[in-house]
């Protein structure tokens, strides 16, 4: 008997494992890196509608095209903008108009949060201070407070966060799963622990990872995860850590889209609707995606 | 059992391999020769898409040839993958991980709690054992598989002195109760049988004598009341295949010489 | 400002640079080419075993050589070493593991309280800001050093409308209160100015102009009444030995070229 | 100006960093791995109480020979023992005469009890089903109960652990206290950041740590710790990961002479107090020390 392999295209993953109103979505990257837009953009041609949209304590691109689509419900976040950039066009303008809702939270209260669910924890409570925002005042539900049974202070607590899917880039994965990151991990991680259904893109699928890099590095176990997508430049126009870097002037270009709705339309039709995945790389231009790769490896 | 061609070990592995599922997850801790040998024994038959994680080296997968006797030797780390112990710490916790989780202990009681603490008050111990380590995460795994090399009544007993690692706790009424996400011990291993447990009364039950053991041995040295079916199957020997690929993947004996 | 041989960014750099001591560790998030800056530079000129953490990338210590603009950048990972991020956050929460975090805001008060999420009613924003990140833990710092590229009265002042990174809170007497292991903003870094906090009130406080830049037109950008010691001394302006050092970190001009 | 180095010597580090009475002392490594023998030795020689032991998740010779010296007023832990060669012999009499204090806990409570000591967490809830073994009953100081604010249930809750010195073994340090595990962490590194104070002991002490392996590699940032020390060899009896595996027969031997209490003198003499830790090595042997040390390396 051999082994199952979970390779499979973009869209097999995104048809087969995301529901139609799919209860949570967490989606991996962190700022303008290792966003997963080879499956966001899948999504998006889908047209998946996300009930609730969970993203690291600093989402980018990977939230505000999603949100631009008209596809969130709601949105559990910490931040979202484009760093140096600016503010999140399609973020601020649902927010400013109430056509989404807000789950505002902290960073830490992903990070707890996702702990929580990953090991199924009741919830996480604060360090003492980090009740002194105005969060917990805005969000009573998820914010909620306990007694501290060592001490006897009340303690503000973050919820287990358990999302249905999650959407990870990893930079290099193997046909059953196992996969790791050449850089920073940021909250993927956690992401894969914590959710029902992983999908992982992969710049590049290695089938003896383990041996290249040796066991240790490749922190995402294969049972965790539900399907594999090869995803070479999937991160574009963000980065993917190790391999290139983002696309400062399809940023630009992307925040200038979001100016109106016929430019944004414009957009979404040239790089994600009008296209399957497979031609994005292609519209982009192999030249342009060369020139963003590293000159060598960061580690 | 002079003639035979395989150990006490090697046939319990044999057991608990054959229990193990294709697409599963089992987890073991330390002392754990044979549940490991189970475990890649499974990969090498019947279940190739088995993942097994080694205890605290937070190994997945190890390659295991050949086995080694400590569940965090580094030689585990000739694996597929490999987790940091916290974040083992948090799968064992979520509750629908791991689909098998080894366990054992000093003490084994008849609704499956065991006992890895004390013989004895917990206070004043006649026998101070190692300590309770993983043991309090069996109510949030799938099933659990105990195994113990010590079939006797000092080891099976009515009830343990100190319970470390539920099974069925009190019974079905209090176990029914707790609404736990795992569904308890499902099977025990031990030198002279395979048992398994009455639906009902949630009470150890003999699923099978070992070659050559005889349903009264395996009553006298069980210190409670085991309930013994009308007719109780012999534990198939182990197959050719499955001893080549035990012997391949324990070629010095690590598991076969333990018993 | 035309003949200036330095930028006001670089002036900013300067100041957050010499607030930091030898043997300290300091932290900062999103958009923070300046304190990045700031930090390289003091490693390169009075505090060698400064320690610095560039937000989500987890990198300890970047070389940065040149420095980039994102806080992620896998640029950070050349480094002297790189935790995960949920270590990151262990840190932060602590209360005796950073000596200095960097913060800052949409909107900054009287107190310092920071303010990233909205300007006026969270319920239905005027503007609506990225949001609190890890600005939460700022009472859990050593000290708060706040900067901002924009000195006009609707960033600082009186009151924010969402305190998302607490400060001194309402007031010295509510901030008491609260016992925490920080102590609060130390420092707030502008365009025109550097400003401390009154030991009392927990006022800002002004305490230097930078060159050029007087005592009125501080005031008039400033929100709320800051308070305004008899003599305001000039900040003073950069060293060669700091351009220098600034100049090598950040030679084609990300911080420089902000303001 | 330049960087300050953190390296010293075993007896200079345990000399300036463990107080004569040590509030709460972690010791790294787990079963017959990592352990920091070399520090642990020193302990010895220089007689430091230690007020209470905190241990891995499964300790072995680490904790039984400090108990052996007769150094420890109490010992937090959940496992110590021998793995496949038995029982701990020292720890076993210790708590079975009660000439120690035993505060027993499981696997989970050393590993959320670190989280929280490192996150500044006023307490870890448990997961549902891990207060229905007897702990809590026995060591209901540290198993306090608290509520779920979001189900109403009553939830176990760990509690912090800060121990005031951590002694841990990594492979290699640079001589500011950066430094990297090769094999398993374990609960090490949890020990770092929990820790007021830590000691490194090192196979090896490399200046350009983070150039060899990639910084995300070396994962305990040097501001973590306060004195590194080389120690080639320093976990012996027990394995280093990735540089040599446990001695079995010292290991055995060790057991045995902890039979009687002239034995186990004879052992101290021998091994601990009679020879500072420089010439411990010498006393093993290098040709018996070189054949344990791996083929090659294991990742």
């Amino acid at each position: 008997m051999g082994r199952t392999q979970k390779l499979m295209s973009a869209r097999e993953a995104v048809s087969h494992w995301v529901g139609d109103r799919c209860e949570s979505l967490a989606v991996g990257g962190m700022h303008m890196h290792n966003n997963p837009m080879a499956l966001i953009r899948e999504i998006i041609r889908q047209g998946k509608k996300i009930k609730r949209l969970i993203t690291s304590p600093s989402a980018d691109i990977n939230a505000d095209l999603l949100i631009g689509a008209g596809l969130v419900e709601e949105i559990l976040t910490a931040y979202v903008g484009f760093e140096h950039l600016g503010l999140a066009p399609n973020f601020r303008r649902a927010v400013e108009t109430k056509s989404m809702r807000l789950l505002e939270c902290d960073e830490p209260f992903i990070v707890y949060g996702l702990q929580a669910g990953a090991g199924g924890l009741p919830f996480i409570p604060y360090p003492k201070g980090l009740e002194l925002n105005d969060l917990h005042k805005i969000n009573p539900e998820m914010y909620r407070f306990t007694t501290d049974p060592y001490t006897g202070d009340e303690v503000m607590t973050a919820a287990p966060i358990k999302p249905s899917v999650a959407l990870v880039h990893c930079q290099e994965a193997d046909p059953y799963g196992n996969a790791l990151f050449k850089g920073s991990e940021f909250t993927d991680r956690q992401m894969v622990m914590a959710a029902d259904t992983v999908i992982i893109q992969a710049e590049k699928i290695v089938p003896d990872l383990a041996r290249k890099y040796g066991s240790t590095k490749v922190n995402v176990p294969g049972f965790l995860v539900s399907a594999v997508v090869e995803a070479p430049y999937g991160c574009h126009p963000t980065s993917s850590h190790g391999y290139y870097t983002f696309d400062e002037a399809h940023l630009k270009e992307y925040i200038k889209a979001c100016k109106t709705p016929e430019t944004f339309a414009a957009y979404l039709q040239h790089y994600v609707t009008g296209i399957p995945e497979e031609e994005y790389a292609g519209r982009i231009g192999t030249e342009r995606l060369q020139a963003l790769s590293k000159r060598g490896e960061s580690e | 059992m002079s003639e035979k061609t395989y150990s006490t070990a090697e046939l319990m592995a044999c057991v608990m391999s054959r229990h193990l599922q294709d697409g599963e997850v089992a987890i073991m801790g330390a002392v754990s020769m044979i549940p490991m040998a189970a475990c890649r024994m499974a990969q090498e038959t019947h279940a190739p898409n088995l993942y097994y994680i080694a205890g605290g080296s937070g190994a997945v997968n190890p390659h295991l040839e050949p086995l080694v006797f400590s569940s965090c030797d580094d030689e585990n780390l000739r694996s597929d993958a490999a987790m940091a112990l916290p974040d083992v710490i948090l799968l064992e916790g979520h509750g629908k991980r791991l689909d098998v989780f080894f366990g054992g202990g000093l003490q084994i009681d008849k609704y499956g709690n065991c006992n890895l603490v004390c013989i004895g008050d917990w206070d004043k111990p006649a026998l101070r054992g190692p300590g309770t380590v993983g043991l309090p995460f069996l109510p949030r795994a799938g099933r659990v598989v105990i195994y113990t090399t010590s079939h006797n009544a000092r080891t099976l007993v009515e009830k343990v002195d100190f319970n470390s690692g539920p099974g069925f706790l009190d019974g079905p009424e209090g176990w029914a109760a707790k609404g736990l996400p795992g569904n308890g011990p499902a099977l025990v291993v031990t030198p002279l049988c395979a048992m398994d447990f009455d639906e009902k009364s949630k009470i150890m039950r003999l699923k099978s004598v070992h070659p050559g053991v005889t349903v009264e041995q395996v009553v006298e040295n069980t210190g409670f009341k085991l309930i013994v079916p009308e007719h109780v199957p012999t534990t198939p020997e182990p197959t050719e295949t499955e001893l080549k690929a035990l012997r391949q993947i324990d070629p010095t004996g690590v598991a076969r010489n333990l018993i």
